[in-house]
């Protein structure tokens, strides 16, 4: 099993903050990124811009995830003003 | 002190919280909702954050200005919630001996918060609402 | 707010005279007595002000500043007499729309201020006193 | 006549922060600094470094003073701290 989650408007557009995923063995960020994009087609513009993070570590689409991890798919951050 | 909070940030705290004898200068930066964004009228402002993340990349952020610069303190806290026009989203308190490093330390840590800690910002408008994503906005 | 006074900096007042709704940004400098100076153990301070010229050479520093970045407002506070350690003997705060502005005003008034606004320092010491006199420091 | 303060540690070396001095005709700075000298010989080895004021405003010492007017010696500004 993969946890997944979601923040901002990429949570808004699978509509729920997180999701289980399965997972049997190794894998990349980038085919967990392939499988949400089947069930969610517009998640495809975020491709190039989108942050990952793996056990709450910055990561990226070619990053190993292993089963037993937390993955974060979450837009460019926007924190702070001024 | 690295902080996220839901309530109003307490700013004189923060300063003495890194005030040290040896502390000849503390320079702080303060994040203010704005009441416009790209011309348009703001009518507040909502903070998502991920928050064990977001506590573990602000101590990154501290732990590398303490390294970088001789630094006695750093504090950095961040609000998230709903705020309203002139609230304070984040603030940043810098101690040092020479003023030099606490304002470059200052610097550095709100350039680097605003693209590695994991918060976005939703602004209000009155009729509707976006989210802002992107890159030091 | 341009004020030479002889009691406690309000920091809190002092940022909040400055605070607008088209602020997104407010950073401050505050200067702070340090326990020593030059390897020597510093007991306290004692600044004497030529208040007249003071006051006009600090609003000289804000009307330059406001002049060359789009501030929102700056204040500057120094305080004068006797302070012991970890007081604050100047305060300055600027607002701006965006932080970098108010960052590069900030470092300006107090650059300025060490070399333009005759106020001057002596370093109270267990064993005697000396007129601090010189460029900055 | 002219008004002539000190402040500081030239005040400490005058040992009074005003007096009045006798000026009849325009006059420079310089001339003013030179009288002080003779009165209180310690003061040249400010002549180097010293900030001078007439009316406020900065001057120096090839600066031109005017009966009334006030002439106001330091030493260079030390306030704030960091």
């Amino acid at each position: 099993m993969l946890k997944v989650r979601f923040f901002a408007s990429l949570k808004d557009l699978v509509g729920e903050s997180e999701m289980e995923m399965q997972l049997e063995q190794e894998t990349s960020v980038r085919k967990i990124f392939q499988q949400l994009e089947t069930r969610f087609p517009e998640i495809k513009k975020y491709e190039s811009i989108l942050l990952v993070a793996v056990n709450m570590e910055y990561a990226d689409l070619d990053s190993t995830v292993t089963p037993g991890d937390e993955v974060c798919f979450f837009p460019p951050v926007s924190g702070g003003t001024g | 002190m690295i902080r996220i909070v839901e309530s109003k940030i307490d700013r004189e705290k923060i300063v003495q919280s890194v005030s040290t004898p040896e502390s000849g200068a503390i320079a702080t930066f303060d994040g203010t909702v704005r009441n416009h964004s790209r011309e348009k009228p703001v009518t507040h402002l909502h903070y998502e954050v991920f928050p064990e993340m977001a506590l573990k990349e602000l101590e990154k952020i501290r732990a590398e200005a303490m390294q970088r610069w001789p630094l006695n303190g750093m504090a950095i806290v961040h609000r998230v919630g709903r705020m309203e026009i002139g609230e304070s989203s984040v603030f940043i308190a810098v101690s040092s001996a020479h003023r030099k490093d606490a304002f470059e330390a200052c610097r550095f840590a709100i350039d680097t918060l605003k693209t590695t800690v994991p918060i976005w910002k939703k602004e209000h408008y009155q009729d509707g609402e976006v989210w802002i994503e992107g890159y030091g906005q």
